[in-house]
């Protein structure tokens, strides 16, 4: 079961490509986790968060996991942006 | 401890977390070399024993559904905690709307926009539906269906009309629907406690065909009842995060 | 019952959706809603007492969906219930029940929140304590963590509750990634979340030591910040200081100590046998143990805010049970359990105590309330009593555990371990004892005023009506019956034989691997450990009467310092901690994570020297 | 190399995430730290399950028998998305409720509860 078997079906890529595509996803990720938390001001980060969460939601893909790519995209990338940036509004004013 | 102290007794502790963590995780097979059983046992079982070809939806509405029970419920006191937490804000608010209304006056949206959120709307909510039907086949399930779903809800405010927003969603009939969800599902595990079987048990129909729609029994409707749960979570979270600034808008008007 | 078993969880989540479902019924409708929600928790509590006295002689396995194991394989979940996780459940749900009585007249004001919030909190603690499956366990976990979040935020117009819910939940929450994390190290290598069948594997298999240890250490953090032992303990006290009465009852009383189980359930389900090196791990249990037992009884010592003060205790209670479970034997778990059951029943009926004084008075400053509880007598008494139990004097139950733990303590060679944890029971119960002895009978002077104190006197104001004339009966009872409960378990006849036998078939691995994978009861012997006794012997009960009397005696000097030539000189010695206890709680997220930090690296660290 | 980067990442970002939360001077950005915390615990599990080779585990047009990574880190991560969707959610109503209070966001100055 495990091991190297390379499936030829409609959705697999062939493995040496998906390594080079998962190793360039995990870079960007660890890069946009950093870039999140070295953002300092909050709307900025809000933005950058949304990016990182659609660079995890392609991990996911890479990692054949669409289940978990979909819950990324719409929590990850959207809803948890949504959440704080109503929130940032709600407390911007006493911050200027 | 001051910032500089508390920065380096982190950078020096951290860095023998750091240290410990990667002793433990090349203690692993090694990526790409999942050693099993339990994740090849069920891919093996799983569309045979439920007739769902989506095993994640199998394992989160069926094999692990106990999980997902608390999984909800989560959610479900999150929303009950955001309507606790604001509720006193929001009395306050009404008070004290007016002077602090000037600054807060957002641009008026621009037709563009109304048009583009309105336009969403409707696909926005049957995507949401599809998504929370399928969780048997597509790689999809109640809880993506429900965010998207709440995410029509939400395209309804950006589109400006956020008394059609008040009037789609007010706070008391979501929290009802919230709380259907929620028990609905609990309520179709125990179901089966009632025809004598285990908690959870999938007593409906599964069907004939793997991966049609009416195939996989509990699951689907689990999914559905998930769904329901979290779009009204979703939406009752947002709505209380708005409700402050709907009330200075109108004031501004 | 069998297949019933699942809905000691169902029940009340069904009942706090449904509540939550109708709340525009239950809007004008209050004693429907208090009625309703207390026979949820009630029934649960009788349902759990049930199955406690099922499962003595044979642990019951229940698996959900009926995905039964086979070949030692689980595919589902399960719930793998013996006498001292359903015995921690009835405490759970008996406090809850007693907690929401208590709320009957308590709160002013009250939407269907707090009921449904309740409810799901018990359901959670009910789910942590009876699931065999380590995520199940997470998920519990943090269902229990969510909801107690909330409810600490419960009155969310003052600034106290919303910080304490914010270090509260950042910190829980960066321990439950934690764990997460390491539930992700075990699965990645044995392929399984059931926690007989890891243990299994990792008893079957050669694995790398690495993994085991800092997968064991991960989740084992999670559960030390759960359960408040230092260095992860900063966030217990702001949450309880700042949480409404009823809900303190049921964090001190119980929630801590599911923490602890935790760390029990986990290690002697999964981790024991596989990690060895019994010794290491016993002196790491036990060096955190006693560090948060001093720690706890010192801060404790000094605080005068109440509810802190019991905060703390429980504190040092956390890591006195810590230290009994870390000699790793039947009898010192025994103990830990019995004494989690004392002082769960004891320390709510102190809370509830505290809670009558803020409905009466309106405040929780133990200078401010110096004699001014003299018209509580009722009160006044329960709580006196209450306090007695805290210093473990016979015949409440503490005073079994605490011996017991002190036996196996005496019997591994190590008699200064139960020296340092009588003198912690002193230093706790002389702590409460003052306050009874201050507050409720006037005795001796008000103890100098902390100045953090006098900064927040107008706190506590809107948790309830204060300044009632009368105590409501709903509200003296629980207390009153909590005390009484835990005489009645300390005079129970063969609650030791009883206890030791579920600690031995706890500590049993080999037998929970086979009762939970292949459905086989093993058979033990009561009379494992035959050197160990199973009876009260008059040791425990000296020990007992004389923590007792040390405590009296220093709350004795304590409220007549300064009539008592020989110490009226220099600042009162309690005062002198606070400075650095100032520094070190600082209230500061940043620095409580920090400290988590810390903490995982030393213990971490301390582990990769002695297992490599 | 391949076989072990994914957990060096999964390192990373849980270091870089409780470096965040500490050093953290404003509220909403020491959540949003946290959010990256648990990041790296979707990451760990999806690569703990990872089958070289493998599709993803939905049998709707492959067979059965079809080599596929794990689906049950799937559901676990699922879960855990939701988790940090409700978490986050009461997180920020605090940290509004905190600044209505204190006036401030930095957590370095709600002393409410020192000592």
């Amino acid at each position: 079961m495990t091991g190297t078997v390379a499936v030829t079906t409609p959705y697999s890529v062939p493995v040496p490509l998906m390594d080079v595509l998962q190793v360039v996803v995990l870079v960007l990720v660890a890069a946009g986790a950093t870039a999140v938390v070295l953002t300092r001001r909050p709307v900025r980060q809000v933005m950058v968060l949304s990016g990182y969460g659609l660079m995890l939601a392609v991990l996911f893909m890479v990692f054949q996991a669409p289940d978990v790519t979909l819950s990324e995209l719409t929590v990850g990338a959207v809803a948890l942006p949504l959440l704080l940036l109503l929130a940032l509004a709600k407390i911007r004013k006493k911050e200027e | 401890m001051t910032p500089a102290t508390r920065r380096w007794v982190f950078l020096i502790a951290g860095a023998g977390l750091v240290a410990f963590y990667l002793w433990g995780l090349t203690g692993l097979p090694g990526f790409g070399a999942y050693p099993g059983p339990y994740g090849f046992i069920i891919n093996q079982v799983a569309v045979g024993q439920t007739k769902a070809t989506a095993v994640v939806s199998a394992i989160n509405f069926e094999y692990r559904g106990f999980d997902t029970v608390g999984e909800e419920f989560i959610l479900f006191v999150a929303a009950a905690g955001v309507s606790t937490v604001l509720r006193h804000l929001r009395g306050e608010r009404e008070r004290s709307a007016l002077d602090e209304a000037r600054d807060r006056a957002a641009p008026p949206t621009s037709d563009a926009v109304r048009t583009l959120a309105l336009v969403f709307t409707g696909p926005a909510v049957i995507m949401g539906w599809y998504l929370a039907a399928h969780a048997q086949t597509a790689p999809s399930g109640g809880f993506q269906g429900g965010v998207v779903l709440a995410t029509a809800f939400i395209l309804i405010y950006l589109s400006g009309q956020f008394l059609l927003f008040k009037r789609v969603s007010p706070v008391a009939v979501t929290e009802t629907v919230e709380a259907v969800g929620a028990g609905g599902f609990a309520c179709v595990g125990l179901s089966a406690v009632f025809l004598g079987l285990p908690y959870l048990t999938n007593d409906l129909g599964l069907g004939t065909t793997p991966g049609a729609i009416d195939s996989s029994g509990t699951i689907a409707l689990i999914s559905f009842f998930v769904g329901v749960e979290v779009a009204a979570a979703f939406v009752l979270i947002v709505g209380e995060l708005l409700e402050q600034t709907l009330l200075i808008r109108q004031e501004t008007r | 019952m069998d297949q019933l078993l699942a809905l000691v969880v169902v029940i009340p989540l069904l009942v706090a959706a449904g509540i939550s479902a109708l709340t525009p019924v239950f809007r004008t409708r209050r004693r429907a809603l208090d009625t309703v929600a207390i026979a949820a928790a009630a029934s649960v509590t009788v349902l759990l007492a049930v199955l406690m006295t099922r499962t003595a002689h044979r642990p019951e396995v229940y698996w959900f969906a009926g995905f039964r194991p086979r070949h030692g394989i689980a595919i589902g979940i399960d719930f793998a219930v013996d006498p001292i996780s359903a015995g921690l459940a009835a405490l759970a749900a008996l406090l809850v029940t007693v907690a929401m009585i208590f709320s009957w007249r308590y709160f002013h004001r009250v939407a269907t929140y707090f009921h449904a919030l309740m409810l799901v909190f018990l359901a959670g603690m009910v789910g942590f304590c009876l699931t065999g499956d380590i995520f199940d366990l997470f998920v519990w976990f943090e269902l229990m963590g969510v909801t107690a979040y909330a409810l600490t935020a419960y009155r969310p117009e003052e600034r106290g509750p919303v910080q304490g819910a914010l270090n509260f939940a950042i910190t829980n929450s960066v321990g439950a990634y934690l764990w997460l994390s390491g539930i992700g190290l075990i699965y990645g290598r044995t392929g399984a979340l059931n926690m007989a069948q890891i243990g299994r594997y990792l008893t079957t298999h050669r694995t790398s030591s690495g993994l085991v240890v800092v997968a064991f250490v991960l989740i084992l953090t999670g559960l030390l910040i759960k359960s408040a032992i230092v260095p992860f303990h900063f966030w217990l006290a702001d949450a309880h200081a700042v949480a409404p009465t009823p809900v303190c009852v049921l964090f001190s009383g119980v929630m801590v100590e599911l923490g602890l189980y935790g760390i029990a359930r986990v290690y002697w389900s999964m981790f024991g046998a596989g990690l060895g090196h019994r010794t290491v791990i016993s002196h790491l249990f036990l060096a955190l143990g006693l560090l948060t037992a001093v720690t706890g009884a010192l801060f404790c010592y000094r605080e005068r805010h109440i509810k802190r003060l019991l905060a703390f205790s429980t504190i040092s209670h956390a890591g006195i049970f810590l230290a009994g479970l870390s000699w790793l034997t039947p009898l010192g778990l025994a103990g830990a359990a019995v004494y989690v059951l004392g002082h769960g029943l004891v320390k709510a009926a102190l809370f509830l105590c505290v809670g009558i004084v803020l409905h009466r008075i309106g405040s929780v400053n133990e200078t401010a309330l110096h004699g001014r509880g003299r018209r509580l007598r009722v009160t006044g008494v329960v709580f006196t009593l209450a306090a007695l139990g805290l210093a473990d004097l016979p015949p409440f139950a503490t005073y079994l555990g605490k011996g017991w733990i002190e036996d196996t303590s005496a019997a591994a060679g190590s008699a200064w371990v139960a020296g340092v944890l009588i003198a912690c029971s002193i230093l706790v119960g002389g702590a409460v004892l003052r306050v009874a002895g201050g507050v409720f009978w006037g005795l001796g002077d008000p103890p100098a005023e902390d100045p953090r104190m006098a900064e927040e006197a107008s706190e506590e104001k809107t948790e309830t009506d204060s300044g009632r004339q009368r105590t409501p009966l709903t509200m003296i009872i629980p207390p009153a019956v909590l005390v009484v409960a835990a005489v009645a378990l300390g005079l129970t006849p063969h609650l030791g034989a009883v206890v030791q036998d579920a600690a031995v078939r706890f500590q049993d691995q080999a037998a929970y691997n086979q009762a939970v994978l292949f459905g086989r009861v093993v058979a033990h012997p009561v009379a494992l450990h035959p050197a160990e006794p199973t009876a009260i012997t008059p040791a425990d009960v000296l020990t007992g009467a004389g923590s007792a009397l040390g405590a009296l005696i220093l709350a004795g000097l304590s409220l007549y310092r300064r009539r008592i030539p020989l110490l009226r000189r220099g600042p009162e010695p309690d005062l002198l901690l606070a400075g650095p206890i100032r520094r070190i709680q600082s209230g500061v997220i940043n620095d409580y994570v920090t400290w988590i930090v810390v903490g995982v690296a030393g213990i971490g660290g301390y582990l990769a020297v002695t297992i490599r | 190399m391949m076989h072990v980067f994914p957990f060096i990442v999964v390192a990373w970002i849980l270091a870089v995430g409780l470096y965040g939360v500490v050093t953290s001077r404003h509220l909403v950005h020491q959540i949003v730290c946290l959010i990256v915390v648990q990041s790296s615990t979707y990451v760990l599990l999806l690569a703990v399950g990872y089958v070289t080779g493998g599709v993803a585990p939905f049998f709707y047009d492959v067979p059965v028998h079809t080599p596929a990574v794990d689906p049950v880190v799937q559901a676990l991560a699922l879960t855990d998305v939701v988790v940090e969707a409700a978490v986050t959610a009461l997180l920020l109503a605090f940290a509004i409720q905190a600044h209505k209070r204190f006036g401030t966001l930095d957590p370095q100055e709600l002393t409410e509860l020192k000592g």
